[in-house]
């Protein structure tokens, strides 16, 4: 395989581009893993990964209906951040923005991590002691937080409206070492990487059925066929409910909803920070890409929805917000928006843990959260079909904490899960 | 390329002439030119720069494909990049700038990248750029973000502003029954078939004509052909949009639109937005959007002088811009025959190449008669020039490839390599595009019944055809809406003389060439061909590697040929690649449109109390609560804010405050079921309560969380006053409604918002009963007996406004809420603050309000996060044990129930001269680290202790916390201070003062 | 868009509704235990395809529907007042 | 009695504005509304039906989407349970029949007027106004600007009813929309 870096650019320039491999293999299924994945999407690739690196395992397959990436990895607005505050969240998220920093070397391909500062904008003291609460804790949690006053603002990021706001911008809340990331390298990186391992990622290849015997999970049935496996991974943003049924297991306290992205077309740099913000019910956050288009996203769609369509009510709220803050973003062209399906569960929190059926795991219920999660999710994920038992970390993020009454629901919002965006 | 304008010919106005300068050059053009048309005829070749490679470009199409001539319009506040140069009109004072090129467009330091391109192919960033090169040594983002200050710089295309847009838009809501996208002659004849049998029918058109291919069209026929259905379509009561774009289609036929209403006029009114964004609801939509013309990868193929053919077409006919004195006009197809044949007949000197071995009869022979020299089996192969064409290569057929053989000098190459239906708008609607073969494009099937495909769109290429089908299709619609309508026989789709040969890229063996895919994003050949060795062979793969498809043009110029070579390079056909889904919009739309008038004040209406004014007017400060304005303070001269409400607070405490309440949900709660509803939906008993009193109730949440508080009033046997907090006031009314609704419908109770109805006042102080009694009618009803503590009368104030009052107090002394109608909450205020003012009291706002309830240990909503449980609060006792109500199941759920959970408490600091912040972290004395044991809601300067006070919750309770001191952990503004844990009532915990 | 033929006001866009959630749970007695409050306040079918589910005409005649919707192609089969005492008033007025 | 001040006092000039040529639209603040809110329960919706209409004497209640002129005022049915009295001060009924709640300073009424009255409505409301669906009689609610509204076409015009609270944001923003159209503030 050929290693990434400067000088094998170089090389392949001056002999063609012909030196390099493919990035991951196109294999056929297996009759039998010692796992199987489904969901060959960032979570489930991550998985595979580092069940690989930390844990040894070779013998995994990943299968995916679609191609690899396909899902919310494709349907971002690639925000990376750590700024959670509640027990379990506030650990798990710090050791994904961890393993963030150091992913491109991890993986050998730039997945473009970028700490250029998640900015969140405050408007009322109360909102500001609110947020207080919040930044604290992570600053007492060793990571780095700040509360800027609205000089430091204006110096920061000149061009917000500071002047003419319905709600006045009072300062912000930031971490610095959060940022933003290129999505679809972070899918192919995992995926190179697995593959290498020797991961079998197999696409186009969905999963029609489940079966059990005996209380366990003896297979999947695909559309290339049976493939056996002594552990099975569930990692299907958005369709979980219906991989759950196949299971034969009930009902999820997950709904699936829709979530659109916007992209603006490429300009110059205007924005060098990820600004977000939440006030008179709305809620919005922007960044530049590095190709130069405005990347930026609101609330759901406000209604269950399987559809990867948006309509209208929210592209128009989203643009209220944009050039509410940026009011330079007026004659800034829309270049595209599209929606991702995603779980949203009861508490705005995820899944990561074990059935009621013995060698089967899910991870699921990411809400709007799942791409910043992305590598602490693969590791936890791993670790427990790994070991068979939850890190303490993750003891909560199971669905049982429902009937035990722990709320790690970060907005408070209650168990409505349209609320939780 | 040196184009120049004709003498005569055309829709340009030559009588008038219009002055705009490009890259501060002044120039001229007529009315009716497009900015692109008005560059060519002054001689400009060079107008813009790739995107990566910053390759010279000129114009490249007639329309919203453009790739090359991408231009930004006006300056200052009104900068607008990557304006497409034919789609902008020109205008008196235009000004146009070129882009994305350093110091300008014509030469270019950023071309040194063109050179390097054989380094920067697709997706040679995600190899390198993370650490120390030559072998990314290093760990961390450092290196990468080092690059990528650079790299942002060299990307995006245009500048925008960095002032904020002064111009104003807004939006447009209709309905009709027929949408008919697209005016050409397939449109226009669909909505004249509908309209005529009766239907109200709506033609949108992006041009600023009517007409589409009519517009490029030669002749008196097709010009009065045009001329006489728009006569029809006026007569018929089309409504008619021009300059406005279907951008979208979404669910149940709604459409986006965005109408430019001023973006053609030097000064336009100003009353005037600038753009509108429309919604359009339509029973029946006929899409008659068109197809845009594919061109052919070849070597250089993006060289200004290398345009569409039909484009070529449209300069000489519509804008009398002949686009080159030697052209070559390189086809697959029939269509391009017209183009060389109007070319000639305008005078140039006209060379056409057909890839295919045999030629279109009788098109040949007009083409021949016009002068037009003829090739067969040849195609063109690299163009040469830098800055414009002055040759081209040619490849002939050999075997199943191509050879090259020969040259040509020209100043001009016009490339057709077929068409490309514009199904966008179906694909928005989740229909796949399907590869028709034998016309080498993709077709969207009409799937939806109240959506159609007509004309040159569904695949029809001559005009009487596409006619035929918008007639057909408009005839459609009308029968589906219950219509007379007569039903058609379609002709057979496609329609050529000969079929097209399907020709996606010239290569020939040992020769390297530049061939672009898509122009825009500097996609090669060579790198789908990339794309493949390394695995990216998936449709979505392919355009996220490459970004083939992801400019501006969204793919219109590139995708096919993407797709044809992918197809090729898998040894598959063209329908197993598949082709990518599109997205909204089709063409890129002002976020400003979208957001119409929402926005500054605007952004979301200011929700005001009625005495809004009258506060003002007495010095108020406001400071926002949700969407409203309300007091926060009312300082007297040179107060600070803390002087402000310090003072308020001291005041009210010895004689009597004021303060507007009004921002409290309201809701009248009537009918013979109401106590019952009331009894479920609070924690507390209300069973009992009598008439002319009032409770405070607490709401949980179905979890057992709480969900928001307030008193309610007992006006009558069957009729309640309730109260809730100001940020939860829709919130309960609509879960109130459901409970009814929904849950219990056996129970005969309605609800109904009367937040806007009364206007309310909070009276408090000790002589709060003393001036309210100088303000109602008769005032004995104030008499501490007959009106005590939790009491509620009915009454009015002098001058016989109507009015309620409840004895209530959440400041913890004696107090009064106050309501009147909102009409008369001025002239309340005018009655009340005299008085008040007699007895040495105050107005006060938010803050003093915050001040007194955190010194009573009252709760609000930054206490009630949705976290809580009610004994969380400190208000178990509020918890009835002897009912259920909505919560009581899920409230004992085994961790919301547990000892140590944290409790409301308040707090003190050590030393009483220090301060602390609310959002501050309570953490035990030796571990101020990790999550902590508790945190601080609120904080006040309490004049009552003479010292900082706080409110917040900390694990177990105060009680746990007796004999020991905490750290007000607050690292990200002050730094810890020393805190000790008390009860949360820390004013007169007896509440003797409210009983008083 | 989706388009919601309210009973009482007629066919209105979706952004004049808020969503409820799943018309199919039974929400049951206050008095009944735990498990079953679990079962209805979180745990979800949450189906793909056509189902039964709550919108409020929160901008309109403040009617609470139960909707038939398509949760794939937002499609709606029927809609009726959540209140049976309103759906026989509505069917009156016609 | 004192006066009532409405939510635009002081915010209310009456004038020509805009843009030159024709005035096509005029706006009006109606001041001092009454309005009765009668409410039924599913079982007694036919007797509170004839109190309303007794209440403003017309004939009968209106159906859904509708209003009805009486002599004493007009009636409007707002909810399926609910009719709006408009110009009657108060009114009685039987607990056991309905209720009646005084909503006289719960809304702000605007009229509008003109050959542009429609169009104006229509940027910023989402309803089928078209002569085909909403013609002299008409009633509906819907959203303006994030704001709950009711709309009403009288004999008169349009009659807008926005909450109170609200009313001077929305009239600053039909206001500004109708500069293009040349306005009449009454």
């Amino acid at each position: 395989m050929t290693r990434y870096s400067a000088w094998n650019v170089f090389k392949n320039g001056i002999t063609g581009q012909k030196g390099w491999d493919r990035v991951w293999r196109d294999p056929q299924p297996k009759d039998n893993y010692e796992i199987v994945i489904v969901g060959a999407g960032l979570h489930g690739l991550a998985t595979a990964f580092y069940l690989a690196k930390n844990h040894g395992i070779r013998n995994i397959a990943v299968v995916e209906k679609g191609w690899l990436g396909g899902g919310n990895a494709g349907r971002n607005t690639t925000i990376v951040r750590s700024n959670y505050m509640m027990p379990g969240n506030r650990f798990f998220y710090e050791h994904s923005l961890k393993l963030w920093e150091n992913l491109s070397h991890e993986l050998n391909f730039n997945v473009m991590f970028s700490q250029r500062a998640h900015i969140s904008l405050l408007h009322s003291p109360a909102a500001r002691d609110a947020t207080a609460r919040r930044y604290n804790t992570m600053r007492l949690t060793d990571t780095g937080a700040e509360l800027w006053d609205l000089e430091t603002l204006k110096r920061e990021v000149p061009h917000l409206n500071y002047d003419n706001a319905r709600f006045p911008i009072i300062g912000a809340a930031v971490q610095r070492r959060a940022g933003s990331a290129r999505h679809d390298a972070v899918a192919w990186g995992y995926a190179r990487g697995a593959d290498q391992y020797g991961v079998d990622i197999i696409q186009n290849c969905e999963v029609t059925g489940v079966r059990r015997e005996n209380g366990r999970v003896t297979a999947v049935e695909t559309t290339r066929g049976d493939i056996g496996a002594a552990k099975v991974g569930f990692a299907v943003a958005g369709n979980t409910s219906r991989l759950w049924r196949m299971a034969g297991l009930g009902k999820l306290p997950i709904e699936t909803h829709k979530l659109q992205a916007f992209v603006s077309e490429p300009l110059k740099p205007l924005l060098d920070q990820v600004v977000v913000f939440g006030v008179g019910g709305a809620h919005f956050y922007i960044s530049q890409s590095d190709k130069g288009g405005m990347v930026f996203g609101g609330d759901l769609d406000w209604y269950k929805s399987y559809a990867q369509r948006g309509n209208l009510p929210i592209v128009q709220d989203v643009a209220e917000a944009a050039t509410s803050i940026l009011p330079c973003l007026g004659r800034v062209r829309l270049l595209r928006h599209w929606s991702g399906v995603m779980d949203m569960s009861m508490d705005g929190s995820p899944f990561i843990c074990k059935t009621p059926v013995d060698n089967l795991y899910l991870n699921a219920g990411w809400n709007y959260g799942g791409f910043k999660a992305t590598p602490a999710s693969g590791w936890y994920f791993a670790d427990l079909i790994a070991n068979d038992r939850p890190d303490p970390i993750i003891e909560n993020f199971d669905v049982g904490r429902f009937a035990r009454g722990v709320n790690i629901d970060e907005r408070g919002a209650g168990p409505d899960p349209k609320l939780h965006g | 390329m040196s184009a120049r304008r004709l003498p005569s010919g055309g829709r340009i106005d030559r009588s008038q002439v219009i002055r705009f300068t490009w890259d501060d050059r002044a120039m001229s053009g007529h009315p009716g030119d497009s900015l692109a048309s008005a560059l060519m005829a002054n001689g400009e070749q060079v107008l813009g720069r790739s995107f990566k490679y910053h390759r010279p470009r000129g114009v490249m199409s007639a329309g919203v494909e453009e790739s090359g001539a991408m231009v930004t319009v006006g300056e200052g506040a009104r900068q607008d990049p990557n304006v497409k140069a034919p789609m902008q009109e020109l205008f008196n004072g235009l000004t146009a700038t070129g882009q994305n090129a350093w110091p300008n467009v014509r030469f270019d330091f950023g071309e040194v990248n063109d050179m390097l391109g054989r380094f920067l192919v697709a997706g040679f960033y995600y190899k390198t750029f993370m650490g120390i090169p030559p072998f990314e040594w290093g760990k961390g983002t450092g290196a990468w973000m080092w690059y990528e200050k650079f790299i942002r710089k060299a990307a995006g295309m245009g500048s925008a502003s960095r002032e904020a847009d002064p111009d104003h838009y807004e939006h447009g809501h209709d309905f009709c029954d027929l949408l008919v996208v697209g005016s050409g002659p397939a449109g226009m004849s669909s909505a004249l078939a509908a309209a005529e049998a009766g239907l109200d029918v709506m033609l949108i058109e992006q041009d600023w004509e009517l007409g589409g291919s009519f517009l490029s069209q030669t002749g008196s026929e097709s010009k009065n052909r045009c001329a006489d259905m728009v006569a029809s379509l006026n007569n018929a009561g089309v409504r008619i949009m021009l300059r406005t774009t279907a951008f979208g289609l979404y669910d149940y036929g709604v459409a986006g639109l965005l109408e430019r209403v001023t973006d053609h006029l030097q000064n336009p009114d100003r009353y005037q937005p600038r753009q509108r964004f429309w919604n359009i609801r339509a029973k029946q939509t006929i899409l008659a959007s068109g197809a845009l013309e594919r061109h052919i990868a070849f070597g250089n193929n993006d060289r200004p002088g290398v345009m569409n053919a039909a484009a070529g077409r449209a300069y000489v006919n519509r804008y009398g811009v002949l686009p080159g004195e030697r052209v070559v006009v390189a086809t697959n197809n029939d269509s391009a025959y017209k183009c060389a044949i109007d070319l000639a007949c305008a005078g140039a000197d006209v060379t056409l190449l057909d890839a295919r071995s045999t030629l279109p009869g009788e098109l040949a022979e007009q083409a021949g008669e016009a002068g037009v020299s003829l090739r067969t089996n040849t195609v063109p192969l690299k163009a040469k020039g830098r800055s414009s064409v002055n040759g081209l290569e040619l490849a002939v057929v050999s075997g199943s490839g191509w050879r090259a053989r020969g040259a040509e000098s020209c100043d001009a190459v016009l490339v057709s390599g077929g068409w490309s239906p514009v199904v966008h708008l179906m694909s928005h609607r989740g229909v796949k595009p399907k590869w028709d073969s034998e016309n080498a494009c993709f077709l969207a099937p009409s799937r939806h019944e109240t959506i159609q495909m007509a004309g040159s769109a569904a695949g029809y290429w001559r005009a009487a055809d596409c006619e035929l089908s918008g007639i057909a299709a408009g005839s459609v619609a009308a029968s589906a809406l219950g219509k007379k309508a007569k039903t058609l026989v379609l002709p057979p789709i496609g329609g050529w003389d000969l079929a097209i040969k399907p020709v996606y890229e010239i290569r020939v063996p040992g020769k390297k060439l530049k061939c672009l895919v898509d122009p825009q994003h500097d996609v090669t050949a060579e790198d789908i061909r990339l794309a493949h060795r390394e695995g990216f062979v998936s449709v979505e793969h392919l355009k996220r590697y490459t970004t083939l498809g992801m400019a501006t043009d969204g793919g219109k110029m590139g995708n096919v040929i993407g797709l044809a070579l992918m197809a090729e390079a898998l040894g598959r056909e063209i329908p197993e690649v598949g082709t990518t889904t599109f997205r909204p919009p089709y063409t890129p739309v002002s976020i400003g449109a979208l957001r119409g008038r929402s926005v500054d004040k605007h952004f979301r209406p200011l929700r005001r109390t009625p005495m809004h004014d009258w506060n003002l007017s007495h010095g108020a400060t406001m400071t926002m609560a949700g969407l409203w304005h309300r007091p926060w303070y009312f300082a007297r001269l040179s107060e600070t804010i803390s002087e402000a409400y310090v003072r308020e607070t001291e005041t009210t405490r010895k004689t009597v405050g004021l303060c507007d309440v009004t921002s409290l949900g309201k809701i009248a709660v009537q009918g013979p079921d109401a106590t019952e509803f009331l009894n479920r939906i609070y924690t507390n008993p209300f069973a009992k309560l009598p008439i002319g009193k009032a409770r405070y109730g607490i709401m949980l949440r179905d979890d057992g969380f709480v969900m928001d508080d307030g008193t309610t009033w007992r006006l009558s046997e069957t009729e309640y006053f309730m109260t809730t907090t100001t940020a939860h006031a829709g919130k309960v009314m609509v879960w109130l409604e459901e409970l009814l609704q929904t849950r219990w419908q056996d129970l005969k109770v309605h609800v109904t918002s009367v937040s806007e109805q009364w206007a309310g006042c909070a009276v408090a102080g000790p002589e709060s009963r003393k001036v309210l009694a100088a303000c109602v009618e008769d005032a004995s009803v104030m008499d501490n007996e007959a009106f005590p503590f939790m009491g509620v009368i009915e009454t009015k104030l002098q001058g016989g406004i109507p009015c309620r009052i409840a004895r209530i107090s959440f400041s913890g002394e004696l107090a009064y809420e106050t309501y009147v109608p909102s009409d008369y909450a001025a002239a309340m205020m005018d009655l009340l603050w005299p008085k008040a003012e007699q007895s040495g009291g105050c107005l006060y706002g938010l803050e003093a309000l915050g001040a007194m309830r955190i010194e009573k240990g009252h709760v609000t909503g930054a206490e009630l996060d949705g976290r809580v449980t009610i004994e969380d609060a400190g208000l178990g006792k509020m918890a009835s044990p002897k009912k259920s109500f909505i919560g009581s199941a899920l409230r004992s759920r085994p961790d919301m129930t547990r000892e140590d959970r944290p409790k409301l408490v308040g707090i003190f600091p050590k030393d009483r001269s220090q301060t602390f912040n609310a959002g501050a972290i309570l953490c035990s004395v030796d571990q101020v680290s990790g999550l902590g044991e508790g945190w601080i809601t609120g904080v006040t300067h309490s004049p009552a202790k003479g010292h900082w006070i706080g409110i917040g919750f900390i694990s177990g309770g105060h009680q746990a916390w007796a004999e020991k001191t905490a750290i007000a952990a607050d690292p990200v503004r002050k730094g810890d201070v020393e805190v000790e844990i008390v009860s949360p009532h820390m004013y007169d915990p007896s509440g003797e003062k409210m009983y008083g | 868009m989706i388009r919601i033929k309210c009973p009482f006001c007629g066919e209105r866009d979706h952004s004049e509704f808020t969503y409820g959630g799943d018309a199919s749970i039974v929400y049951p007695a206050l008095d009944a235990p735990a498990e079953e409050w679990h079962e209805a306040v979180f745990m979800r079918e949450n189906i793909r395809g056509m189902q039964t589910e709550t919108w409020h005409h929160v901008n309109g005649c403040r009617m609470w529907l139960i909707v038939q919707r398509d949760t794939m192609t937002h499609e709606i089969r029927s809609v009726r007042p959540a209140h049976e005492g309103l759906a026989s008033v509505l069917e009156d007025d016609q | 009695m004192v006066d009532r001040i409405s939510a635009l006092d002081g915010h209310y000039q009456s004038g020509r504005f805009g843009t030159d040529g024709d005035t096509d639209v005029g706006l009006q603040l109606i001041r001092d509304l009454q309005l009765q809110q009668v409410a039924a329960w599913p079982d007694t919706i036919k007797k509170a039906a004839d109190a309303a209409a007794k209440a403003a004497g017309a004939d009968e209640a209106p159906a859904p989407g509708k209003a009805i002129s009486g002599e004493r005022g007009a009636i409007l049915r707002s909810e399926p349970l609910k009719w709006w009295l408009v110009g009657v001060d108060s009114m009685q009924i039987d607990s056991g029949q309905g209720a009646v709640l005084d909503l006289s300073h719960s809304r702000t009424q605007i009229r509008i007027t003109g050959p542009k009255s429609t169009t104006l409505l229509n940027r910023l409301l989402p309803l089928d106004l078209r002569d085909t669906n909403f013609r002299e009689g008409a009633v509906a609610s819907s959203a303006m600007h994030h704001v709950g509204v009711t709309l009403w076409h009288s004999a008169s015009g349009y009659e807008l009813f926005i909450p109170r609270g609200f009313a001077l944001s929305i009239w600053e923003i039909l206001f500004e929309s109708a500069l293009q159209f040349g306005v009449e503030v009454v």
